[in-house]
């Protein structure tokens, strides 16, 4: 047992620490969030160079066939740093939707491009009557010749207008919500049939509703088997859970560390809000919260390689759970220690409290994985 | 003020002498909510009553033509002396009519004229500032903010540092205030300023009113990071104030300010509105699927519910109890520092639950769909835009006021005497 | 509307409250509880001369022809004394049994009787399966010539070796957990077939199990309608739980005023431990619980004689709610702040703590209560 | 002491150098485990087995039985240096060691010797002194108690006043000491005493080896309101102590004891024995009936259960990390502060489910069935019994060995420097 890093892993967490911190300000995350492509494409160009894009990525394919635990990391600080890239949907959940369910040419065309920051992935899962639940799915795609027919509406896909290809779940037997009958499909961008309507995310981010129309795809459109995609599907966004929780752990501790600093140097009543034993202890509760979820999150990494199936969802269900109301509780206290202050636009506070109450109801909210976790025995 | 016996008192003196406890309405009373609520009916504009029950944003306007209907029905100021303008209602009447004000969905009427300034103005004012700011502030021709929070003095008030000088007939104030909610339609500031620096901290304090549109008031706003724009900086640069508009004495600001402080307690908890929107919260619960079936029909759900309704009930019938002691002529202590922490903290919780019932479709971020006159498509369900932007203002409201930390902090000290 | 206390009310409220002050001292509480009887038979008799357990027997039967926010009001007091008489069983339980039960017949036999001091009344109610659900009746009720033959076990029989009549819940029709085929019966003490095990329970009081083993009672024996009793059950186990509220309303206060007092005095660190802000803000906590639960155990009060049925269910649910979480709330907390001191046997607070305890779960416990009101609408 | 940049340091350093982050065993450590697991499952005596199951009282042979088994094994002292009798495991072994004497159900190890006097011995004790109370203590000849907490000094231990006035070649000691568990088994006591009188508060106290045999040492039992008798008030009557028994230097014993609390790390969460208790609420929800299924099968307290058990493996893999980083070589600041506060809160979170899980049956009181030697019948289910007195007993653990409150004002202070 070594629950500790690797020389290799410290090292990565250095540099990726190094980035934020010096090049990733604040304002200009704010610029680059407020720009056409809603994120840096120069910044891309250089996780690619730096092997970020190729963690999940085997050596054959280009990358660096590394582990969820170093993905965890580059999120941490990621999430420190309040992140725009699109990084999750194409370096985590485009890369594990192709290890999982990619045939050898599926794998051999998209994977060095993802390495190599050639090509954005997204992922269109839900829908919006499904909530967090990935069998409830009414997409049809209808086989017609050789190929498919896709139409229906997925919901909130994160990424897609910036994406080159977009995986989407469809229905193509059962009744709705019935585990079996659903299938993958890969689809480019300029499919005719395909449409997005993107819009802004409250945190900052970029999401579409996405439109298909009589999209028509090829036989080599099928991602995994036809019909049996849902254990890649779980397996993906378990993946996608991992990742958001170590992001969520980068922000809490940011946050963490913001307030400590505002309650040291904050005076009123004659010293520093500080030295208020309530406020003292609510940090207490803070800083213990934060750490009790990253043990969590670099558990359920762990696990997300190395477990079998059911331990796997327990261990990734357990990290949301814990992540989900230990980063409601930061944020909140967060906003709320700083006072008024914490109101505002200007400082970074509001801004890791939205992204922290959007990565709640990412992969499913606190309640959806406690039931999971609870009934997975 | 009561101290250490308040296990045995205050709260627990269900005070007056009728016949029996009642929690139904006398018909006296049935009839004048049946006729506030048919009054509401009537005249609240169909387009504001539709922006509140959909928590869009209110400009301007909105509240002051609400205000205006008011007015002229003669129930702006339920609060005021029957003198003044007041409506002589009795303490439980106010209660039904701050009730049916939420359930009707008018907008909140603008505390710090009504609310606010006027009590000051009535108890410690002039009879030449009442004569000039009291009609006016009934009418909403004057507007009202409020001066006191500074850059560097929040929860510690008392700390402040604009400064006033007397100068003959005036005095020159130099300063800045901060989180002045509403100074962008404010006519008149209630401010307090030191006028006396060598005095300890809260003496040398005073009460001004100042004219926002003098020479050297510049106002700046702050946007919230829910994306809001109601909150804002005031700076002031030699402003030049009449002595007139100087309430009571000179360096005694602090405790008209105090008055203030806990002078509201009507509504003050917001149960009313607390109950409209965990309506709200059932209602569109009922709209949203979960494996196919209503989300509201999903047990949990219901219980989570539940518990947030079993606690504003808890709140409700203690807002009673102070409201009937009011009544039976009890004087209280620090039972709107209850209300205040207690209320905001279910407000919060319900804004909470409003979140969790739309899923993912408080990702998108469509400012312009909660904004006056937007007609296009909505992304997901119409009433999911406002939602998330509702969850990050609604934060604001354990801060703003004195933070919920200082609401605990007064009760520790006025109500169990440590 | 009028949520204060009448002017006989408050008459009631200070002859109460002054005899618990002035003859209910805890070293003689704790005597009596550990006598043979288990209460003291002269307060008995001084609770019937003062009117007491008449609250809920009208004037014709001898009593005051009270309502349930009189009963509120004694029980409050009761709860700040831990007594330990039996009140709740035979004069709250017991006449509400006998009003929304009884015959004109058995009412005219017992009413009298119980305001008199002369009857004391216990309810079976539970079983061991039957958790909380008042439905949950497997006790057989079985018609043999004119009469009935009882068998079963009813468990947990609060203060049912000292009654006279004991009354039980029992099944003469339909399935088990069915609402319809449950008949009520009272059974003299003495009846053969009945036998009891008594012991004390941790709150100071008395329980029993209580065997049914062809067990013999006449028709006249039946409360109520046969089949029907289910609706009259709900109806009088309401009655017990708005007086186990306001018992509970009277020792939180009582743990409140205690744990206050004890801030005030305790010295540590040079200062009074009530000056430590996180106590403080503990106690303002403790303060508020017991302030709304006050209230909502009067409300509950009020709604018992005054709503109807739906109406009723919701706010005694509520109540129970309430002050099971503020119960446990402020019972574990006045134990902590009073430090190691809270865990002693000589202090009242964990007397308190443990009666407060019992309350959650006498009736249905919160979670039983939060599903009844949700259910409710 | 680690400040401010604890965010960054402490738990954060993830230390060491291995090739992987591997949360299975390797072979040795499993090897180590299934050795430790056969030696319990072989040695312990049934009876004590069923008492630890299922929360009955121990008495004094119990513990001491236990004790010596390990003791003959050698085991009694991982915590120790190998050279007095320590057993060399790194801090993995420890941990699985502490793991499986929780899972294999057998007594707690009663910490004052080996846990808290030993290690103080060893590292400030004489020569004379090691020689003489380590072995006894391994081989629990002697059993321990701690003298700290006075009747007028609890959180604030420094302000104690039991005095220690030296004659000659002895100490003649005066005073109290209060909630000593275990006083009434224990052979010696170690106690912090005041040697100094003019000396500022933390100076002037001695940490002094008191046999609980001397003349002038008397005993009074506490009784606990769960019922329970295992803690004590000791008092001190002209009680004669050789020169000898004292630790170090005299007035440094302050020091001493700042050593001794947070000294102890592994096994201070009680994760394993909550896992442990965990397994029996849903054992005995699984046999408590609601509506006619397994409780067990309700998924309101399926989740309840799972909400617990999710907060436990939080603090589980946070203990491993702590573990591990120590495994690596890192020192350590407040976390014994931490998984004290957190273990305590769920410990007794896991007693609030086991009182829900049995409803009514929480009522009978009946002290003779967890004590040695019942065989009547139950009243109810035979595991009901003793959960209620544990429910109410395991209140001391959030106010014992410094309350909670105290641990969070060591980790404001030492981990964030507030």
């Amino acid at each position: 047992m070594d629950f500790t890093f690797t020389l290799e892993q410290k090292l990565l967490k250095e540099n990726v620490e190094r980035f934020i911190a010096n090049e990733y300000t604040f304002d200009k995350r704010r610029a680059w969030a407020h720009s056409e492509l809603g994120f840096s494409r120069e910044h891309w160009t250089r996780f690619a160079e730096l092997g970020w894009l190729g963690i999940d990525v085997t050596e054959e394919h280009g990358g660096l066939g590394g582990s969820a635990v170093e993905q965890a990391i580059l999120m941490e600080a990621f999430g420190r740093g309040l992140v725009v890239e699109p990084y999750l949907t194409t370096a985590v959940l485009g890369t594990a939707l192709l290890h999982h369910g990619g045939s050898i040419q599926q794998k051999q065309t998209l994977l060095p491009a993802i390495a190599a920051g050639e090509s954005l992935i997204a992922f269109g899962f839900a829908e919006s009557q499904s909530r967090y639940h990935l069998a409830d799915v009414t997409t049809i795609a209808r086989k017609d010749g050789d190929g498919f027919v896709l139409n229906g509406t997925k919901s909130v896909v994160f990424n897609a207008a910036g994406a080159d290809t977009i995986v989407v779940s469809t229905r193509t037997g059962g009744a709705s919500r019935d585990d079996h009958g659903i299938s993958l499909f890969l689809i480019e961008r300029q499919t005719p049939g395909l449409a997005l309507r993107e819009y802004a995310t409250v945190d900052g981010g970029r999401a579409a509703e996405l439109l298909l129309n009589d999209a028509r795809v090829g036989a080599d459109a099928v991602l995994g088997n036809i019909d049996n995609a849902l254990p890649v599907i779980e397996r993906v966004i378990d993946a996608g859970i991992v990742a958001v929780c170590a992001e969520a752990v980068g922000i809490m501790a940011a946050l963490c560390q913001a307030t400590l600093d505002y309650l040291k140097t904050r005076q009123q009543f004659g010293r520093p809000i500080g030295e208020f034993q309530v406020l003292q202890h609510r940090m207490v509760d803070m800083y213990v919260a934060c750490e009790l979820s990253r043990s969590m999150a670099y558990m359920a990494a762990v696990k997300l390689d190395d477990a079998e199936a059911t331990e796997r969802r327990r261990a990734v269900s357990a990290a949301k759970v814990q992540i989900g109301r230990a980063g409601r509780f930061i944020g909140q206290q967060a906003v709320q220690l700083h006072g008024a202050m914490g109101m505002t636009d200007e400082l970074a506070v509001g801004h890791y409290f939205k992204r922290l109450t959007m990565i709640e109801s990412t992969f499913g909210d606190a309640d959806y994985h406690l039931q999971r976790f609870a009934n997975s025995e | 003020m009561v101290t250490a016996t308040a296990f045995n008192s205050t709260l627990n003196q269900l005070a007056g002498a009728s016949l029996t406890m009642d929690l139904t309405l006398s018909d006296k009373e049935r009839a004048f909510q049946a006729q506030v609520r048919a009054f509401i009916a009537e005249r609240l504009p169909a387009h504001i009553k539709r922006k509140v029950e959909d928590s869009l944003q209110l400009v301007k306007e909105d509240y002051v033509s609400w205000q205006k209907i008011l007015y002229e029905r003669g129930w702006m100021a339920p609060n005021w002396p029957k003198q003044y303008g007041g409506t002589g209602w009795t303490p439980i009447e106010r209660y039904l009519f701050e009730e049916e004000l939420a359930l009707g969905s008018t907008p909140r009427i603008i505390p710090f004229g009504v609310a606010m300034v006027g009590p000051v103005i009535i108890e410690f004012g002039s009879e030449a500032q009442k004569q000039r700011f009291l009609p006016r502030i009934l009418s909403s021709e004057d507007l009202w903010c409020q001066g006191y929070s500074e850059p560097g003095a929040g929860s510690d008030l008392a700390s402040l540092t604009t400064r006033a000088r007397r100068d003959g007939e005036h005095y020159i104030v130099n300063g800045a205030k901060t989180w002045t909610t509403m100074a962008h339609y404010a006519d008149w500031i209630f401010c307090l300023v030191r006028t006396d620096s060598a005095a300890k901290k809260q003496e040398g304090i005073s009460f001004l009113l100042i004219d926002m549109h003098s020479p050297g008031v510049s106002v700046r706003p702050i946007r919230t990071f829910d994306g809001a724009e109601e909150i804002n900086e005031v700076y002031f640069d030699d402003v030049s104030v009449p002595a007139e508009n100087l309430v009571g004495e000179e360096n005694k600001g602090w405790t008209y300010a105090k008055f203030l402080l806990g002078h509201e307690r009507t509504g003050i908890a917001g149960v009313a509105r607390s109950k409209k929107q965990l309506a709200r919260v059932k209602e569109l619960a009922a709209r949203e699927l979960c494996d196919g079936k209503p989300l509201l029909e999903e047990q949990r759900f219901r219980e989570k519910i539940a518990a947030v309704e079993i606690e504003l009930m808890a709140l409700e019938y203690t807002n009673l109890r102070i409201v009937c002691a009011e009544q039976a002529g009890e004087t209280m202590a620090a039972e709107s520092s209850i209300l205040k922490f207690r209320g905001t903290e279910l407000q919060q919780a319900i804004t909470e639950l409003l979140l969790e019932v739309i899923g993912y479709y408080a990702h998108p971020n469509v400012p312009q769909a909660i904004a006056q006159g937007w007609n296009e498509e909505p992304i997901g369900p119409a009433y999911a835009a406002s939602i998330a932007p509702l969850y990050f203002n609604w934060r604001k409201t354990s801060i703003y006021g004195g933070t919920n930390e200082i609401q605990k902090n007064i009760i520790a000290k006025m109500v169990l005497g440590l």
